[in-house]
């Protein structure tokens, strides 16, 4: 598989259809992995994916640095390859701007023995290929298993859970960093007229932060997972993103990450949507 | 092989058992698997439902909830008043949850709105059509239909929603797959008077002539209808009508009847001779 | 540092009987900012408002709160007294204790707290407030014009009589409009083309018009004062300029049996055609689908006879491109479709017409000269049935509103015909006699008491052929018995609808449509000829459906509102406007997607080599209408509403602090 | 006897509905409860879903957004965006544990202004039995140390 994954990019970079590889490397050791930015064929070698490749590659390809080296072909999970999707569908790259490196992981995201090249394909390849082999895996019951303990709960048992989880954010935003579709230039919380979230790392602070990354992310959240593995102190981020897909699922019958060409749900309204709790 | 549950009503056991017969005749025929319910009761048409509101949505509900209970998710009612009670009630127990749990403690059943009532040209669009062309063994070629609709079988529309209900078409789409010819007339669904039938007989005479007339004069050699009152008032009154107007000689025949007889079914099996005008001069 | 005054109303004891307006004046006082705060029993008197001005110049104020009544009542009243003393008027704010406070509250003490509450609320956002300036944008004086009908033509002429240029595009090869096919008019049975037909050829003639026949609005961009439009002429393969409307070519084209748009199919006409006799341009057309050149390469013989050399076969579309400062949509309406009603066997019984063709049938200038004869047989007929309401107020085939001129035109039918066929009887069933409008009444019982029509209350349901006649089947649901009539002819009043794809242009132009697809007002009773695109004004039945005073009516409203908007070089509108941070707009369009008038653009941010760095969001000052979906959507806080600011919400937020 | 608490609801209006319908309720001399404090802005499409955040930072113990009926948008649309927005973060909140109660959406009309008052009664009602709102109150107690003063101009 990693051969095919090696020929593929090193081909791409030979017939100049990409710019750039940006793919996992070898880390520090054999337990880590580190992502690469390969420009020139020679280097296609440097390629690997293995059980340590889970950053969401993605994030690189809005930055400006990484925009100099030419059109990018990423190494894409199912999950990456939907974050690519709404990255085109929110003109941050431009749909023949990039092409996907098709890689299939396990259930956990991770990569291991069975893991598949699945070849480059362009967005809307990349968005067909979505629709048929992985839209039926989207929040499948144990996914929202987390959520749905949680919604189980009291509304009081609710509060003293995140209210004890948030209180361990220290603020550091890796969340926002690992995340790939948080490429604003100025982040709300950088923003300091009107200071829209409090800033010192105390609990309503912290209420305020977790509250806006988890609601600048819905009806936008590919699932990577990638914000709760980042957490230095483990907050279950992805429970949060997880019980808003959920509920835009159920309300406007949408996931995202298979529209490229499409409004995003939260930009657009059809005029029968719930209003149930509307008086 | 189709599975459906099937629902005679009293008609299809009693005055109009040949309509009973055809229509068990002609699902073999098209290789549907009638699974008649287990200890089925009366509808209640006309007599319940000008009588006791409850009672009225009681009788069928408990048809309905039997069919539930019974694995049954598809119901066929021939009886184009079985029909129309059943998918009524189906209607007003779905939109309404409080008169469903008060039609529930009733019949003392829980039914969950899980059924779907079918009449007689409702199945056969879904399950025979458009196939029934390559079924036919005797095709009914040159023989024209005037298919009657009566006032029961597209209406209410809003309940239905099935077919126009002013000017319907799905008769005629099945009479042509037999490759008998649908003739157009205007009188298809008028009223045959069936409600007065013994309190005012004289109206019924009335009515059930002008449609024969009108269905004769448009070139029709048989009328078609997917009723049970409609075929007892066309062809039952025919002899007054003859009496008072002249002679009309129309046959009458179910539509089950004429898919039975473009099957190959024998006429003997379809209940032909039961009726008072004879088709065998037209059908042969 | 903000110098606020705060000025507290009595309102007579309206505020002054449950508020403790003391009380709240001496807590303002204490408001951080505020350097000035009184009370005063009526503060919108003229010594009320002095007390403001004088406060502002004496006290150098920079900001005004004024606890009163709504703002909804004297907000104009006091930000024109702050901005005579010198103050920005949109420093100065109202607090709500009236309507919100003293009008709904018993409890003194509660009302009072509420009432500081409020007022702390404004006074925080005035702090926070930012002088605003009406936004100038400049004005093209040049009216463009969709619709060539009675409406459209109406407006044209009102806007170009102001002295002020017009643009009037017609899809059609003539103008004209249903008004044209018209027989009489109702309630005053004036010929339709007689009343019509002078005004079509004055815009022609028309110095201040250009008229732009068998043409259509190909693409519009811009917005109020500067729009421009791109219009598609298509090819006529007739030269205007060359051709003097002879005729000759129409007198030979071979192809004579196609049947006449016009004349609703009553009447023929050949591939090279114009619509009428009395057509403006009266210059004739060919339709290529039938024309024998065009479909099999043969004949040419209007080429042939052409004196002047006008036919073209090789014409082809032509876009123009025309800037234009205001729309006015006259597009008017289709008559309904009447397959929906199979039981009444239009299409299928020749002898069963809708109300535009009876129209043809009723003109002195139609296919018949004006005898009222059957289609089928040319037979005059003994019995004619109208049937009103058909789609109209029907839920059962999708519309449920009402048509409005049908009642009319019916009435109008049954004299014409009674005028013509005195031996005739007409019949009407209709479901109500809608005839509000002058003289209106008394036209329908003309019709009934001396012309004779016999009116059923009740539907028909159903009409079919039998010995000749056609059988109409109906009830009197006034005298409860079934109604059953041997007619000759049926006249279906058909529904008013909506111009077919007319979304397509509502989309083209950003206005909104209803449900069904009528073009929506700004405001169903205060601005009923305005679209809620600014710029865009609405004539006729394309709004709604409307009989010919009325259409006129509100063409020569929409052409007020054009030469109002004309009427200076530069237009003014409200500063509540939306604001790009460009700096930190990542171009990710929300606000985009969100903006409901198309006022966000994208703009490219160029280096100095004029390569494109990256792409932001630009709000057009113009088109903005300060609702604020941007501001709220934008993810990185990149936009903001003047006037309703983040900084302005947080601290009206913050007021409410324990 | 204790005191009957009186919460503090802060209400988000729009200009066009809501608070013309609010103006009806007071011309027609509509009597209802006095706890609710109420911030005009143009649209419900305006307003940001952290304003509610903040309302509960300043001690609000519910918050209200009423604005004009589906269709009624002055500005056409604003409503329906707005319908998405609060589906979704009234989901969020109560994800987080924040009674359904304490934020409350409705849409009121120029001429509702009945249903105004009685929409005032009702909430007031509702979140008078929640109580107040303690745990955002522990939240801010617990960060109040460090909490920043926000300059004046």
């Amino acid at each position: 598989m990693i051969e095919q994954l090696r020929a593929k990019a090193k081909e791409l970079l030979e017939k100049r259809e990409a710019g750039v590889i940006i793919g996992y490397g070898r880390g520090t050791n054999e337990t880590t992995a580190t992502p690469v930015f390969i420009t020139s064929p020679a280097r296609a070698g440097e390629l690997i994916f293995n059980p340590f490749c889970y950053n969401n590659l993605l994030t690189f390809v809005t930055r400006d640095e990484h925009k100099q080296l030419g059109k990018p072909a990423v190494v894409a999970r199912e999950c990456d390859m939907k974050a690519a999707i709404v990255l085109v569908q929110e003109d941050q790259i431009k749909a023949d701007g990039i092409i996907l490196l098709s890689v299939s992981c396990d259930e956990q995201g991770r990569a291991d023995a069975a893991c598949r090249f699945n070849g480059a394909m362009t967005i809307p390849e990349a968005e067909e290929w979505l629709k048929k082999n992985y839209r039926a895996k989207e929040l499948t019951a144990d996914k929202i298993a987390q959520v749905a303990e949680l919604e189980k709960m009291s509304d009081a048992e609710r509060w003293a859970f995140w209210s004890k989880e948030f209180e361990r954010c220290i603020k550091c935003y890796a969340c926002r960093q690992a995340c790939p579709l948080c490429y604003c230039r100025q982040c709300i919380v950088e923003k300091n007229l009107p200071q829209w979230v409090l800033t010192s790392p105390h609990p309503a602070g912290n209420m305020a932060w977790n509250i806006v990354r988890a609601f600048h992310l819905a009806g936008r959240c590919i699932d990577c997972g990638e914000c709760e593995r980042a957490c230095p102190v483990g907050i279950p981020l992805l429970a949060l993103n997880r019980a808003l897909q959920k509920e835009v699922l159920r309300a406007f019958d949408y996931v995202s990450g298979y529209d490229h060409a499409g409004k995003p749900v939260m930009a657009s309204f059809k005029k029968d949507d719930d209003e149930e709790f509307i008086k | 092989m189709i599975k459906i549950g099937y629902y005679p009503g009293c008609s299809l056991e009693g005055t109009s058992s040949d309509y009973g017969m055809s229509v068990r005749r002609m699902a073999e025929g098209l290789g549907w698997e009638l699974r008649e319910l287990e200890d089925w009761n009366c509808c209640g048409a006309s007599a319940a439902h000008q009588t006791n509101r409850l009672l009225a949505l009681s009788l069928p509900a408990r048809v309905l909830a039997l069919a539930e209970e019974q694995g049954v998710t598809e119901l066929l009612a021939p009886c184009a008043a079985c029909s129309s009670r059943l998918i009524s009630t189906n209607k007003t127990l779905s939109e309404n949850p409080e008169t469903a749990k008060e039609i529930n403690e009733i019949i003392e059943m829980n039914y969950k709105g899980t059924v779907k009532v079918l009449n007689v040209i409702q199945a056969l669009q879904k399950h025979a059509m458009p196939e029934i062309e390559r079924k036919v063994r005797r095709k009914l070629t040159g023989l024209k239909v005037a298919c009657y609709y009566g006032c029961l079988l597209v209406r209410q529309p809003k309940v239905l929603k099935f077919d126009d209900p002013e000017e319907p078409k799905s008769m005629e789409q099945i009479v042509a797959a037999l490759g008998a010819e649908a003739v157009d007339w205007p009188l298809k669904t008028d009223c045959c008077g069936a409600g007065l039938s013994m309190s005012v007989t004289e109206a019924v005479v009335d009515l059930t002539h002008k449609i024969l007339e009108n269905a004769k004069f448009h070139g029709a050699q048989v009328v078609a209808v997917a009723c049970p009152m409609c075929h007892s008032n066309l062809d039952m009154r025919q002899l007054d009508v003859n009496r008072r107007y002249g002679a009309q000689n129309l046959p009458i025949l179910f539509l089950t009847q004429l898919v039975g007889l473009a099957l190959g079914i024998p006429e003997k099996d379809l209940g032909l001779k039961k009726h008072f005008v004879k088709a065998t001069s037209v059908v042969k | 540092m903000s110098r606020i005054g705060v000025f507290v109303c009595h309102c007579g004891e309206n505020i002054g009987r449950t508020v403790d307006c003391a009380k709240v004046a001496q807590a303002a006082a204490k408001f951080p900012g505020v350097v000035h705060a009184v009370d005063y029993k009526y503060m919108c008197s003229d010594p009320g408002q002095n007390l403001i001005k004088q406060a502002i110049r004496e006290k150098k104020l920079t900001g005004v709160v004024v606890a009163a009544c709504s703002p909804r009542m004297h907000e104009p009243t006091f930000r024109r007294a702050a901005a005579e003393a010198g103050l920005n008027p949109f420093l100065c704010e109202m607090a709500n204790i009236r309507e919100h406070v003293s009008w709904v509250h018993e409890d003194r003490a509660a009302a009072t707290a509420k009432a500081i509450d409020h007022t702390r609320i404004m006074v925080e956002k005035a702090r926070h407030d930012e002088p605003l300036f009406p936004v100038k944008v400049p004005v093209t004086k040049t009216a463009l014009v969709i619709g060539g009908g009675i409406a459209g033509i109406q407006a044209a002429l009102d806007i170009a009589n102001g002295a002020q240029k017009v643009i009037l595009v017609e899809k059609e090869p003539s103008i004209g409009g249903h008004m044209a096919q018209l027989s009489e008019t109702f309630p005053t049975l004036d010929c339709s083309q007689c009343i019509l037909t002078p005004r079509m050829v004055e815009v022609a003639a028309h110095p201040n018009i250009k008229l732009h026949t068998f043409s259509e609005i190909e693409e519009s961009k811009g917005y109020i004062g500067n729009f421009e439009v791109k219009i598609r002429k298509k090819a006529r393969s007739v030269d205007l300029k060359k051709c003097t409307g002879c005729g000759l070519c129409m007198e030979k084209c071979p192809v004579k049996n196609i049947k006449s748009e016009f004349e609703c199919g009553l009447g023929a006409r050949t591939a090279i055609y114009r619509p009428f006799p009395q057509a403006v341009p009266n210059k004739p057309v060919i339709d290529r689908e039938h024309c024998l050149k065009f479909q099999k390469g043969t004949c040419g013989v209007c080429a042939k006879v052409c004196p002047v050399a006008a036919i073209n076969y090789d014409d082809t579309d032509e876009i123009v491109t025309e800037k234009i400062g205001a729309i006015v949509l006259a597009t008017g309406y289709r008559v309904m479709g009447t397959d929906l009603y199979g039981e009444y066997g239009y299409g299928k019984y020749p002898d069963v017409i809708d109300g535009l063709q009876f129209e043809r049938l009723a003109s002195a200038s139609g296919p018949t000269d004006g005898n009222i004869v059957r289609p089928s047989d040319g037979k005059v007929p003994k019995k004619v049935v109208f049937l009103k309401c058909i789609g109209s107020r029907d839920n059962a085939h999708g519309i449920t509103y009402c048509s409005k001129i049908c009642c009319m035109y019916v009435a109008k039918h049954a004299m014409l015909y009674k005028h013509k066929v005195h031996d005739g009887q007409a019949y009407v069933f209709y479901m109500d006699i809608r005839a509000g409008g002058k003289n209106y009444d008394e036209f329908v019982r003309r019709a009934i008491e001396e012309d004779g029509a016999m009116y059923y209350r009740g539907r028909v349901s159903r009409i079919y052929e039998h010995g000749g006649k056609l059988i109409v089947k109906g009830v009197d649901t006034l005298s409860g018995l079934n109604v059953q009539i041997d007619a000759d002819l049926v006249v279906l009043a058909t529904a008013m609808q909506a111009q077919e794809g007319i979304e397509k242009l509502a989309q083209k132009l950003n206005v909104s449509y209803d449900e069904y697809n009528f073009f929506t007002e700004a405001h169903p009773k205060l601005r009923p000829v305005e679209a809620n695109t600014a710029g865009i004004f609405l004539a006729g039945a394309c709004q709604a459906p409307k009989d010919i005073p009325e259409a006129v009516a509100q063409a020569g409203g929409a052409a007020a509102k054009v030469l109002g908007l004309f009427s200076s070089d530069e237009l003014e509108r409200e500063p509540i406007i939306a604001r790009v941070n460009e700096n930190t707009c990542v171009a990710c369009w929300y606000c985009y997607n969100v903006c409901p008038y198309g006022a966000i653009e994208k703009k490219e941010i160029k280096d100095k080599q004029g390569r494109t760095v990256r792409w932001v969001a630009h709000v057009n000052e113009s088109v903005c209408a300060g609702c604020g979906l941007c501001n709220a959507i934008c993810p990185s806080k990149s936009v903001e509403l003047d006037g309703f600011d983040d900084g302005q919400s947080y601290a009206e937020i913050g007021a409410l602090s324990e | 006897m204790s005191e009957e608490f009186e919460p503090k609801i802060t209400a988000f209006v729009c200009n066009w509905c809501t608070y013309a319908g609010a103006d009806l309720a007071g011309t027609s001399r509509l009597k209802y409860a006095s706890n609710m404090r109420v911030i005009k802005l143009p649209c419900t499409g305006r307003i940001d879903f952290m304003f509610l955040i903040r309302a509960f930072e300043q001690g609000a113990d519910a918050v209200l957004v009423s604005g004009c009926h589906p269709g009624d948008c002055h500005y056409n649309e604003g409503n329906y965006y707005a319908r998405r927005r609060w589906t979704v973060f009234r989901k969020l909140l109560n994800f987080l544990g924040i009674e359904e109660d304490r934020v409350q959406f409705s849409s009121v009309s120029a001429a509702e202004g009945r249903k105004w008052a009685d929409l005032v009664n009702e909430v007031t009602g509702a979140v008078r039995k929640l109580g107040p709102f303690k745990g955002y109150k522990q939240l801010m107690e617990k960060s109040r140390f460090i909490q920043p003063v926000e300059a004046g101009k």
